[in-house]
């Protein structure tokens, strides 16, 4: 009986123990998989944040405070986001989350920061109903799928005369949405396609492949996030697929990973990829002063353009509540539908006409780079490009 | 009809491996009646140590692959020592060790070698035209080659050495052969150890053609069960016809029913396996 | 002895009500966060001590435990999505299909024994995987299916109750069979299954009973608890899920009623504690379940005293 | 009216070896039967079959008539055959109580209430001397008390016919006494058919009605005491067993 009720003391005083800190810095909250199949894009987020809050912190923080960031695992996993959102949100009352780069966990997310009423920006999950579902509370400074499509991969394929087109889809919700605007657009421009779904962990692609081969297309679209997509690039040379049929990385940071070349060996040449980032492309003087501060702290290039983008929604939300000279989301949201700031990729100004994904959003100019002899060469859009596309006859 | 050879092909190149990897999990079930479902995690951690020794060390892979497997049947060995000699005779206890075990192994490799699939170098590049029909990546034909030579290996050991007639001996009837004098714990300890090896040698000759991670151990614990279960427990050919069976029919199922099912298609033949041929095709129906 | 007898009785019912008045409490004094980290040990307690059900007393290694959790929560997700029937009447019929595939799966693989249970409910569990992830037109795959909560207005205290009377409810089922001439029987094939099959036991019946009750009780969990997260993900019937609950049990201790819900509650206490470590925690759960395995295979019931766990099993 | 159980050519054999050939047997209502035989005679190969754990490669087994060749080892119980082992096989993490109540329920007959079953358990524990032992596990007993206790669980089953396996293996002459007559008021009183295995000579010989000689899986002898003793394939199976 005593060890029983030891048992139950011993467990109400675990349950008690609330996690109140003193509050003397502002926490921003943020989500995103540090581990999981895309824990690299977790990296290149706390280097990201690293970076922000030195900036910030230098100008004296946030309304006279340090800022601190509490960064939660999603893993990757739905479940596991909406859980860490309703951590950051009850545990730790955080006044704002920022993050994200999965879409699945994004429409997880979304849902529990609008239970919660908790103000999030979303910097890398691209599904549009994350910003179409117009919660009041969701903002997103960063890509969106029909954006993506609409004026970066539709224009390019039709641009560049490809006549056949592959697109080989992942079974996820930025996989699937993304995959479906493409069709439209394709349709509309009156080219013709196949699509395969793939298996976003899958290792051996020989079938799909195979049947890709069949249809003979000039270039596959390939949205599959994560190292999945190395070893389709590596197949598709082994099967003799590429590079006389060129492939596209619609996600971008896959092809930027350290891992890319010793996966993919030769085969990697001409690949392109969606990106935001290039060491010669600077749209504002904040992007220079990131690039310089990244090779001095970090002593190498940036690669992983998620760095940059997860820095951008840092900044916007410091500067949300230094307006909002409160941590309460009323006024957060408010200061946050007025932001107007420089960050890396432009200047930031959420849309604000409801009842399309443009409500709350914002989307940085994207390139199309494409690997020649290792080196990154942008070459779509036509204004910012730094070399002509390499075909093979 | 050349896409079709060509899924042939890579059937049968699996199916060799999948055999190699399900005789590692067949001989400790046939003589210990223990399931191995940490035999992934072996077989994952065969993988990131011919990667670990030849992409870091700069080891020759050629000399990796040896010595990642040599490393594997050491842990195979401890693992009998420690874990699972005290569970002889009570399955229940026997299939919660192993399967624990198998979760903090992938843990374990999870800390150690990161969440990331990592392949040793390939040791051939390029691809060869088979016949005028088919492109065929050359490290695949290499790796079906070593797995053929691994096969023949295994089955000289069994069939002509006298560590092999003891193991027999032992899966046979136990009590009968120590009083012919065969050390019992001995041979267990060994055959842990060559089961274990045997996972690490279907790992290094995987990992430079689909690199390893941590999280896709329990996919081949799997597969290697199926193929056990096909082709009968403790039936060394039952190994290979099952593993060639499971490859060829995952890859066709693969082709011409769903690519996203593949993996299916093998539980599904287990299932029918159970109900109308427990002891496997090509075991017997023991009491 | 009457006496004695009677001080027993009151003992077996005058503890329980006291831990079920102090259950009332916490919503009056916890924070949200806290009150989410108890429910989520109130779904634990369901799972592991379902799970003890079959392989603490009859001595069934199952590996589908998480999967029959799974079913519950999308089909009773799926008939609410699809259908708009309410989540209520949901986890019935999540409950009804948990019991059924229960049925079905332990009638193919009982009789062949241990270890082809554990293989085919391993299997089983892995197909459930694949089609739940390629089916996504019905079950959004590992995109997650959204499903409607219990109550219209969000409260955590009031999932916490519901958690807590069905946890009661699971727990004197459990109970009361365990003391039955059914449980009884359950314990005769876990101590000697030929003994009790020449005692006239129809072992395999008794083993499928077991199986089919206990999937179902998985079933009823796995439904609660996607309802309140109102997110059902492939998660859910994960063997990395299976793993936790097996954990539970092995270290609070197979075969004794309190084991598994003592497990739960400390294991899942403890990974909020230790979540700083990230995915660690897992590997600390095995590691300490490998230990228990291997040298307490009784768990903390075993170790916290033998006289004590008495008064209760027996 | 035929004989209660009849075994017709009966051969089993395991791997290589045939423990049992075409062994023809019957036992009728009322009778002590004793089996016996060297080691490895098939002794325990032929209670397996009748009890159900094994079914022979050929022959047949009728019980009142009824074919049970391929009957589980359940449904034979609920037959009416009921058994102990050689190595004893108590539930041992389970009470004296408990393990004699297997039994009952294993009758899987619905009659009696609680209170009934309770009292039928201790009447059977009182039966086979383990009165005072209800509430002590299985395993916590001597091997001889283990013995009785699977006796009671035997009889609990209300069985027609018992198969005894070695009950008298390691009793002193008056505890053999005692198992004697304890094996008579089974007959007598349970009005039960007795079928078992001894080693202990001048016991199974005394109180058995007929015998059983089975060598190297065949049965060699059938009859009375007095004629057992008396033949000489018998006396040789068992010196071949001394000489080995």
């Amino acid at each position: 009986m005593k060890r029983l009720m030891v048992l139950v003391t011993v467990m109400t005083v675990l349950a008690m123990g609330s996690w109140a800190w003193a509050a003397d810095t502002i926490k921003i909250g943020v989500v995103g998989p540090r581990t999981g199949p895309a824990a690299a894009t977790g990296k290149a987020f706390e280097e990201g944040i690293a970076i922000a809050l030195d900036h910030l912190n230098a100008k004296g923080g946030v309304l006279g405070k340090q800022v601190e960031v509490v960064f939660e695992d999603t893993g990757g996993v739905p479940e596991k986001a909406a859980s860490a959102l309703e951590k950051l949100a009850t545990r730790d009352k955080v006044p704002i989350v920022v993050g994200e780069s999965h879409s699945s966990s994004a429409l997880a997310e979304i849902e529990v920061a609008n239970r919660y009423k908790i103000p999030l920006i979303i910097c890398e999950a691209w599904h549009d109903d994350i910003t179409k579902k117009n919660y009041k509370w969701v903002f997103r400074a960063g890509p969106v799928n029909s954006g993506v499509v609409d004026f970066y991969i539709a224009p390019f394929v039709k641009d560049n005369r490809f006549k056949k087109v592959a697109i080989v889809r992942e079974n996820s919700d930025w996989g699937v949405g993304i995959a479906e605007k493409t069709e439209t657009d394709l349709k509309n421009f009156g080219i013709p396609f196949i699509t395969l779904k793939v298996e976003r962990e899958s290792k051996d692609f020989y079938t799909e492949l195979t049947k890709i081969k069949g249809e003979n297309p000039d270039i596959i679209l390939a949205y599959i996030y994560g190292t999945g997509l190395h070893f389709f690039v590596a197949q598709a040379h082994e099967v003799g697929l590429s590079p006389k049929c060129l492939i596209l990385d619609g996600a971008g940071p896959p092809s930027l990973w350290d891992t890319f070349w010793k996966n993919v060996g030769k085969a990697g040449e001409l690949e392109l990829f969606m990106s935001s980032m290039h060491e010669k492309v600077h749209l504002t003087p904040t992007s220079r002063k990131f690039w310089d501060d990244y090779k001095k702290k970090y002593g190498k290039d940036p690669t992983d353009y998620k760095t940059r983008s997860i820095y951008n929604v840092v900044l916007i939300a410091a500067d949300a509540i230094n307006r909002a000279k409160s941590t309460d989301n009323e006024p957060i949201v408010a200061a946050l539908e007025k932001t107007n700031l420089e960050v890396t990729t432009g200047i930031v100004k959420f849309g604000l006409k409801q009842g399309t994904y443009e409500y709350h959003q914002w989307m940085p100019p994207m390139l199309v780079v494409q690997w020649q002899g290792q080196k990154q060469v942008v070459v779509y859009p036509k204004e910012a490009a730094t070399g002509a596309l390499k075909k093979v006859k | 009809m050349n896409e079709f050879l060509m899924y042939l092909t890579n059937g049968i190149v699996i199916g060799v491996i999948n055999a190699i990897s399900a005789i590692g999990v067949s001989l400790i079930v046939g003589i210990m009646r223990v399931v191995n479902f940490a035999h992934g995690e072996l077989y994952i951690f065969a993988g990131y140590f011919s990667y670990h020794l030849s992409a870091s060390l700069g080891v020759p892979p050629l000399l990796a692959m040896p010595l990642s497997i040599f490393f594997i049947f050491l842990i195979g060995i401890g693992m009998e020592r420690t874990l699972i000699r005290p569970t002889y005779g009570d399955e229940m206890y026997s299939l919660i060790i192993t399967f624990v075990l198998s979760i903090v192994l992938q843990n374990a490799a999870l800390l150690i070698f990161g969440p990331y699939p990592n392949k040793p170098p390939n040791l051939v590049s390029g691809a060869t035209n088979i016949f005028g029909l088919y492109h065929y990546g050359n490290q695949r034909l290499l790796s079906f080659f070593i797995s053929i030579g691994i096969l023949l290996f295994i089955f000289y050991l069994i069939k002509r050495t006298w560590f092999g007639k003891s193991i027999r001996a032992v899966s046979q009837d136990r009590e009968m052969s120590s009083l012919v004098g065969v050390d019992h714990l001995r041979v267990n300890m060994l055959s842990f150890g060559l089961g274990a090896a045997l996972a690490g040698a279907a790992g290094v000759i995987v990992a430079p053609i689909f690199p390893v991670t941590p999280t896709g151990s329990s996919a081949i614990s799997l597969n290697a069960f199926v193929v056990v279960v096909l082709g009968g427990m403790g039936s060394l050919k039952g190994c290979v016809i099952g593993g060639l069976a499971l490859g060829i029919i995952e890859n066709l199922g693969a082709a011409y029913l769903s690519t996203m099912y593949r993996n299916i298609f093998g539980f599904v033949i287990l299932i029918l396996v159970l109900v109308f041929r427990p002891w496997g095709l090509f075991g017997q129906k023991a009491q | 002895m009457g006496n004695k007898q009677q001080a027993g009785t009151a003992k077996k019912v005058g503890i329980p009500a006291l831990f079920i008045i102090l259950a009332i409490l916490p919503p009056f004094f916890l924070s949200q966060y806290w009150l989410h980290v108890m429910i989520i040990s109130l779904f634990y307690v369901m799972m592991a001590s379902s799970w003890n059900l079959i392989a603490g007393f009859t001595g069934q290694v199952s590996f589908a435990h998480a999967a029959f959790s799974g079913i519950g929560a999308y089909a009773s997700g799926m008939v609410a999505v699809n259908l708009g029937v309410p989540p209520w009447l949901g986890i019935l019929i999540g409950t009804g299909v948990a019991a059924l595939l229960g049925l079905g799966l332990g009638y193919l693989c009982i009789r062949m024994g241990g270890i082809y249970l554990s293989l085919t409910t391993l299997g089983f569990s892995e197909i459930l995987r694949i089609i739940i992830t390629n089916e996504d037109k019905w079950t959004r795959g590992t995109m997650g299916l959204q499903v409607p909560g219990f109550f219209s207005e969000y409260s955590k205290a009031n999932y916490y109750y519901l958690f807590l009377v069905v946890t009661i409810f699971l727990l004197i089922v459990i109970y009361w069979i365990v003391h039955s001439e059914m449980g009884l029987t359950f314990r005769a094939v876990l101590n000697d299954e030929l003994a009790a099959s020449s005692s006239g036991i129809n072992t395999i019946r008794v083993r499928i009973l077991a199986f089919t009750i206990s999937s179902a009780m998985a079933g009823l969990a796995g439904g609660l608890y996607g309802h309140y997260l109102m997110l059902i993900t492939p998660d859910i019937p994960s063997l990395g899920q299976m793993f936790l609950v097996l954990a539970m049990a092995v270290i609070g201790g197979m075969g004794s009623f309190i084991g598994p819900i003592v497990g739960s509650f400390v294991l899942e206490t403890l990974s909020e504690y230790i979540r700083i470590y990230g995915e660690y925690h897992v590997l600390l759960f095995g590691l300490v379940a490998l230990a228990m395995a291997r040298f307490a295979p009784e768990g903390l019931m075993g170790i916290v005293g033998k006289k004590w766990r008495k008064e209760w099993v027996h | 009216m035929g004989a209660l159980i009849e075994g017709k050519g009966l051969t089993k054999s395991f791997g290589g070896l045939t423990a049992l050939k075409g062994v023809d047997f019957h036992l009728d209502e009322g009778e002590i039967i004793g089996l016996i035989g060297p080691n490895g005679a098939g002794k325990t190969t032929l209670f397996n079959l009748v009890s159900g754990v094994f079914h022979p490669d050929s022959g047949k087994l009728y019980f009142n008539s009824k074919n049970i060749t391929i009957l589980k080892p359940f449904e034979i119980c609920r037959l009416g055959i009921a058994r102990t082992f050689q190595i004893v096989r108590p539930f041992l993490k389970m009470s004296c109580f408990e393990n004699t109540l297997v039994g009952i329920i294993g009758r899987n007959d619905k009659n009696g209430g609680k209170e009934e079953r309770k009292d039928e358990v201790r009447t059977l524990l009182k039966f086979v001397g383990l009165g005072n032992r209800e509430q002590t596990l299985a395993k916590d007993l001597t091997l001889i008390e283990k013995k009785r206790l699977e006796m009671a669980r035997a009889l609990a089953t209300k069985p027609k016919v018992l198969l005894l396996d070695e009950v008298l293996a390691g009793l002193n002459p008056s505890e053999i006494l005692q198992a004697l007559e304890l094996i008579e008021v089974i007959r007598t009183q349970l009005k039960m058919t007795v079928f078992w295995i001894e080693h202990v000579m001048g016991a199974i010989m005394k109180a058995s009605d007929r015998i059983i000689v089975l060598d190297q899986g065949e049965k060699i002898k059938e009859g009375k005491a007095e004629e057992i003793v008396s033949d000489l394939k018998v006396i040789e199976a068992y010196l071949g067993e001394s000489d080995a």
